[in-house]
């Protein structure tokens, strides 16, 4: 795939980094505005396909870039099962024990292990729809070689 | 009840399209519009009068606030229906590759 | 005890995020490690049916139970049926599993292989252990999600083009079961099964209750591939590799199909006539018309696939006798032996037929064809597959003293007594062309003589794929006696108590 | 309300009936990624916000994933000239959608109509709520408290997805 002009790849460098940074800020504020983990990974993976269609391969190496979103999203699901089943540590014979205390509403760490959930399925949302789309991408690379 | 009556039309028309289209990516964009229609109907299930979207001003009480449940549900299907459009595409993107077209007429080894 | 049924869904699920993490730090990690995660599986299945009896164990996702006289939260279910549907699940996954280790060594990426294999087990462990309907949903997709890209696997042309038709249809399956699950909750405004029923109990329109039913029989009868909704599978099923056939016509269908079909007509929806003869009349068809189409096929993994088929329809069949019966009200022993024998032969279609698809894939492995035209005089060259492969056709065919025999007998008698004459006629009938398409598939692949070949290079297939068949062709005998009353009380009683007192279900998770 | 969405519903099933009959692919795939634009407005009115956010977004990156696919391919469609069958196809489907809509008419028609909604499960996950969630956002309260198990199910659904497409798109099958 070939990349786009100069002018594109410039704008498309400032943007990504603005949808980034909404992208987590989504995330982070899952509990208290609408949104939460998936819209938030959602959007930065886009962020990041923004950034593939813009630079094409010629300045990423799209191989080594979705070996490490699929380890990235393995560790994030990881994460969210180990999280599931952390009350276990403390005594509770429960999954999706909400262990950690509430907090007062409204305020950004409160809800217990809610932004962690929100957090780690962020990222495996993010690593998931990235993978999907690099092995898109390259697929269409190496079969019209 | 003519809002649930048009989202059952909806519905019928996806159906019409998986049956009749003989295009691998025709047959993937009607399978979207069945479960965009399946995702309406639950929201307008969900939907009471005056209601507030579900999110709370820890202030006040006594509000009507909108059924959340349909909307969990929802955003869980729509991340399925974002799952089942990738795979169609990946399968779609190498029959491509193989047989040159999206026609499905062409595409036939299998007889069920 | 209860605090392991959510580790059913959870172990497959861990092992196969470490098998895609540590698989490639580790060689040979996931060749080991999946194993002995359907190993741990099957003893703690073995473990909990061992111990449950007739008794049922509910089990609450994240602590929330009743509030305010509801079930909030998600309830997971452990009665007789699922937990011998558990079963059956990790027995054949584990054997098939155990069988891939050698066989699927001529495929690339074997690592994805064994995780999405973890995957399709803890989406039906998470079916047949759920207790809520969009959480059923949800874990039926995560099963069959993994199965359109195990059927696939191979990436050759057919394979590619049987998962597309797979996905279509089986998504299509989805749609239709999602707006149903839609239309109860409107109605009913809970998704807890044993809720459900509650509700339903204290009225509802006629209509809409049969609109939900069609939706639910259409949807359910997809993935089950009961005859009109059959189409997808004898391509998905032929095309996909052997331990996959296996566990796609093994249990998938079951899992996802019949199961859920049976425990929500049965626990979830009050019987009706109608629906219980459309249910009799759909598995009656598929039962004749698999036979006769398997029949002609000389494909042997699509001889298999359509066969099939006809045995789900005789399950489906025996069991719509039973609610037949159940609806009428009266000669309640008669439906419960009808019950008991469509269970009964549940479980040994699930023993034969996934020692007959690993039959088809020993011979896949050594010949590289599947038609039925190109072998003979196997016998002599490959004795494990041979004797395995004619035990489990003479089990499925209903020839004493294997265990199909009984289960027919079991169903057909059933029939007698509930006087279903013509439906004991046609399943004896079924059971003739059964026995003679698997006597042209042995006498074609193992007795004829070699249409030119030579069979001097053909050896005996490795180690774990033949100590799969034997394992099972074992339990095909073993199974058989179940037919001894005492034996069959132990074992499949508490399932058939499950379906027999219908409203039990609700009332036990609900407390009333 | 209801006229409002009516409306737009008319749009998405005129924008979904073109998207079948399009001569070129591309402008199939866009009507669709109109029709989900569409739903996206639906939800807001409908007071979905965290809907409308995942909505928007999933269409989009569906939307580019399907231009992906279809852009260097041969867009157009091959079009049939219907024969007898086929319109004995058409007369006998046309009964069946006939007879399923009518269904649909008499199963929904004592049902509650729209805005009548009652609150029965969703009691809890509505009122005290946010005391026993600490969530302010109901819909995550629901996703990630009550009813957690069903997002793990769901991401897990999205990571198989994410390994088919890695299975399915490697160049060789077989050693």
């Amino acid at each position: 795939m070939e990349g786009m002009s100069t002018i594109v790849k410039k704008i498309t460098q400032l943007m990504a980094g603005l949808i980034f940074l909404y992208g987590i800020y989504i995330i982070l504020h899952g509990h208290l505005t609408p949104g939460g983990g998936f819209a938030g990974g959602a959007i930065i993976a886009g962020a990041f396909i923004l950034l593939i269609l813009a630079f094409g391969n010629s300045a990423l190496n799209l191989k080594k870039e979705v070996a490490g979103s699929s380890n990235i999203e393995s560790v994030a699901i990881l994460m969210v099962t180990i999280l599931a089943m952390m009350a276990l540590l403390f005594g509770i014979k429960v999954f999706f024990f909400n262990f950690l205390p509430k907090g007062t509403p409204g305020e950004l760490l409160s809800a217990g292990a809610i932004p962690l959930y929100n957090i780690f399925i962020g990222i495996e949302v993010a690593g998931a729809i990235l993978t999907i789309f690099l092995a898109l991408v390259i697929f269409k690379e190496e079969s019209s070689k | 009840m003519t809002v649930y009556i048009l989202c059952f039309v909806l519905f019928l028309v996806g159906l019409y399209g998986v049956i009749t289209r003989r295009n691998l990516i025709k047959i993937a964009i009607s399978m979207s519009i069945m479960e965009f229609s399946i995702f309406l109907l639950l929201v307008l299930i969900g939907y009471i009068d005056n209601g507030l979207a579900p999110i709370v001003d820890p202030g006040t009480t006594g509000q009507v606030y909108v059924d959340p449940l349909p909307q969990a549900m929802v955003l869980t299907a729509i991340v399925i229906g974002l799952a089942t459009t990738a795979m169609l595409m990946a399968i779609a993107i190498r029959l491509y590759r193989k047989y040159k077209t999206f026609d499905i007429r062409e595409i036939k080894n299998l007889r069920g | 005890m209860d605090a392991l049924i959510p580790l059913f869904v959870a172990i497959p699920l861990i092992s196969a995020f470490l098998i895609m993490l540590l698989g490639k730090l580790v060689k040979g990690f996931h060749r080991y490690f999946a194993p002995l995660t359907l190993l741990a599986l099957l003893v703690m299945a073995v473990y909990e049916f061992s111990g449950l009896g007739t008794s049922s164990i509910q089990y609450t996702m994240g602590g929330w139970a009743y509030e305010g006289g509801f079930p909030v939260g998600i309830f997971m279910v452990l009665d007789g049926f699922s937990a011998l549907m558990l079963c059956i699940i990790n027995l054949i996954g584990f054997i098939a599993l155990f069988y891939s280790l050698s066989y699927i060594r001529k495929y690339t990426a074997e690592g994805n292989y064994y995780a999405l294999f973890c995957l399709i087990i803890a989406g039906m462990n998470g079916v047949v252990l759920s207790g809520d309907l969009f959480n059923l949903f949800v874990f039926l997709e995560v099963s069959v999600i993994s199965s359109y890209a195990l059927v696939a696997f191979g990436v050759g042309k057919t394979e590619l083009e049987a998962s597309f038709k797979y996905q279509v249809l089986g998504g299509l399956a989805s749609m239709l079961i999602l707006l149903a699950i839609g239309l109860i909750y409107w109605k009913t405004k809970t998704l807890n099964i044993a809720d459900v029923r509650n509700v339903l109990d204290s009225g509802y329109s006629k209509p809409f209750y049969i609109f939900i039913q069609v939706l639910l029989i259409s949807g359910f009868g997809l993935k089950a591939a009961i005859i009109p909704f059959h189409a997808w599978l004898p391509d998905a099923h032929s095309s996909a590799p052997s331990p996959i056939s296996a566990m796609l016509s093994g249990v998938l269908i079951k899992a996802v199909g019949i199961y859920v079909l049976i425990r929500l007509f049965f626990n979830m929806f009050v019987f009706s006539h109608e629906i219980a003869v459309v249910i009799t009349v759909l598995g009656t068809v598929s039962m004749v018309i698999g036979a006769l189409l398997a029949l002609i096929q000389w494909d042997v993994k699509r001889l298999l696939a359509y066969s099939s088929i006809s045995q789900i329809g005789l399950v489906v069949m025996a069991f719509g006798m039973g609610m037949i019966l159940l609806a009428k009200g009266d000669n309640l022993p008669v439906a419960s032996l009808a019950i008991a024998g469509g269970l009964y032969h549940l479980v040994n279609h699930a023993v034969f037929k996934g020692l007959l698809f690993l039959n088809a894939g020993a011979l896949e492995h050594r010949l590289d064809t599947r038609d039925l035209k190109k072998m003979g005089g196997l016998a002599p060259v490959m004795p494990v597959t041979s004797s395995t492969s004619f035990m489990a056709s003479m089990s499925i065919s209903g020839i004493p003293p294997f265990n199909g025999f009984f289960s027919k007998l079991i169903i057909i008698i059933a029939a007698i007594n509930g006087k279903f004459y013509l439906l004991a006629t046609l399943a004896v009938v079924v059971s003739i062309v059964t026995l003679a398409y698997f006597l042209k598939f042995q006498r074609f692949a193992f007795f004829n003589k070699s249409p030119g070949k030579s069979l001097e290079k053909i050896k005996e297939v490795p180690f774990p794929m033949s100590f799969s068949m034997v394992f099972l062709a074992i339990l095909c005998l073993a199974l058989s006696l179940l037919a001894f009353p005492s034996i069959n009380d132990a074992v499949l009683r508490p399932a058939i108590n499950v379906l027999m007192q219908s409203d039990l279900y609700s009332t036990t998770i609900l407390g009333l | 309300m209801e006229l409002t969405i009516s409306i737009i519903l008319g749009f998405m099933i005129i924008g979904a009936i073109y998207a079948l009959h399009a001569k070129d692919l591309l402008s199939a795939v866009i009507a669709i990624g109109m029709v989900g634009y569409g739903l996206v407005i639906c939800f807001l009115l409908l007071k979905a916000p965290d809907l409308a956010i995942v909505q928007i977004v999933v269409e989009t990156i569906t939307l580019v994933i399907m231009v992906a696919v279809v852009l260097d391919s041969t867009r157009s469609e091959i079009e049939t000239i219907p024969d007898r069958r086929s319109i004995v196809q058409m007369i006998l489907g046309f009964i069946i959608f006939a007879g399923l809509f009518y269904f649909f008419i008499q199963a929904i028609e004592n049902l509650d109509p729209l805005g009548a909604h009652t609150l029965r499960m969703s009691e809890i996950y509505v009122n005290g709520a946010v005391e026993k969630t600490g969530s302010v956002n109901l819909v995550t309260g629901v996703l990630f408290d009550f009813r957690a198990y069903d997002t793990l199910g769901e991401a897990v659904i999205l990571y198989t997805a994410a390994l088919g497409a890695l299975t399915l798109l490697r160049m060789k099958g077989k050693k």
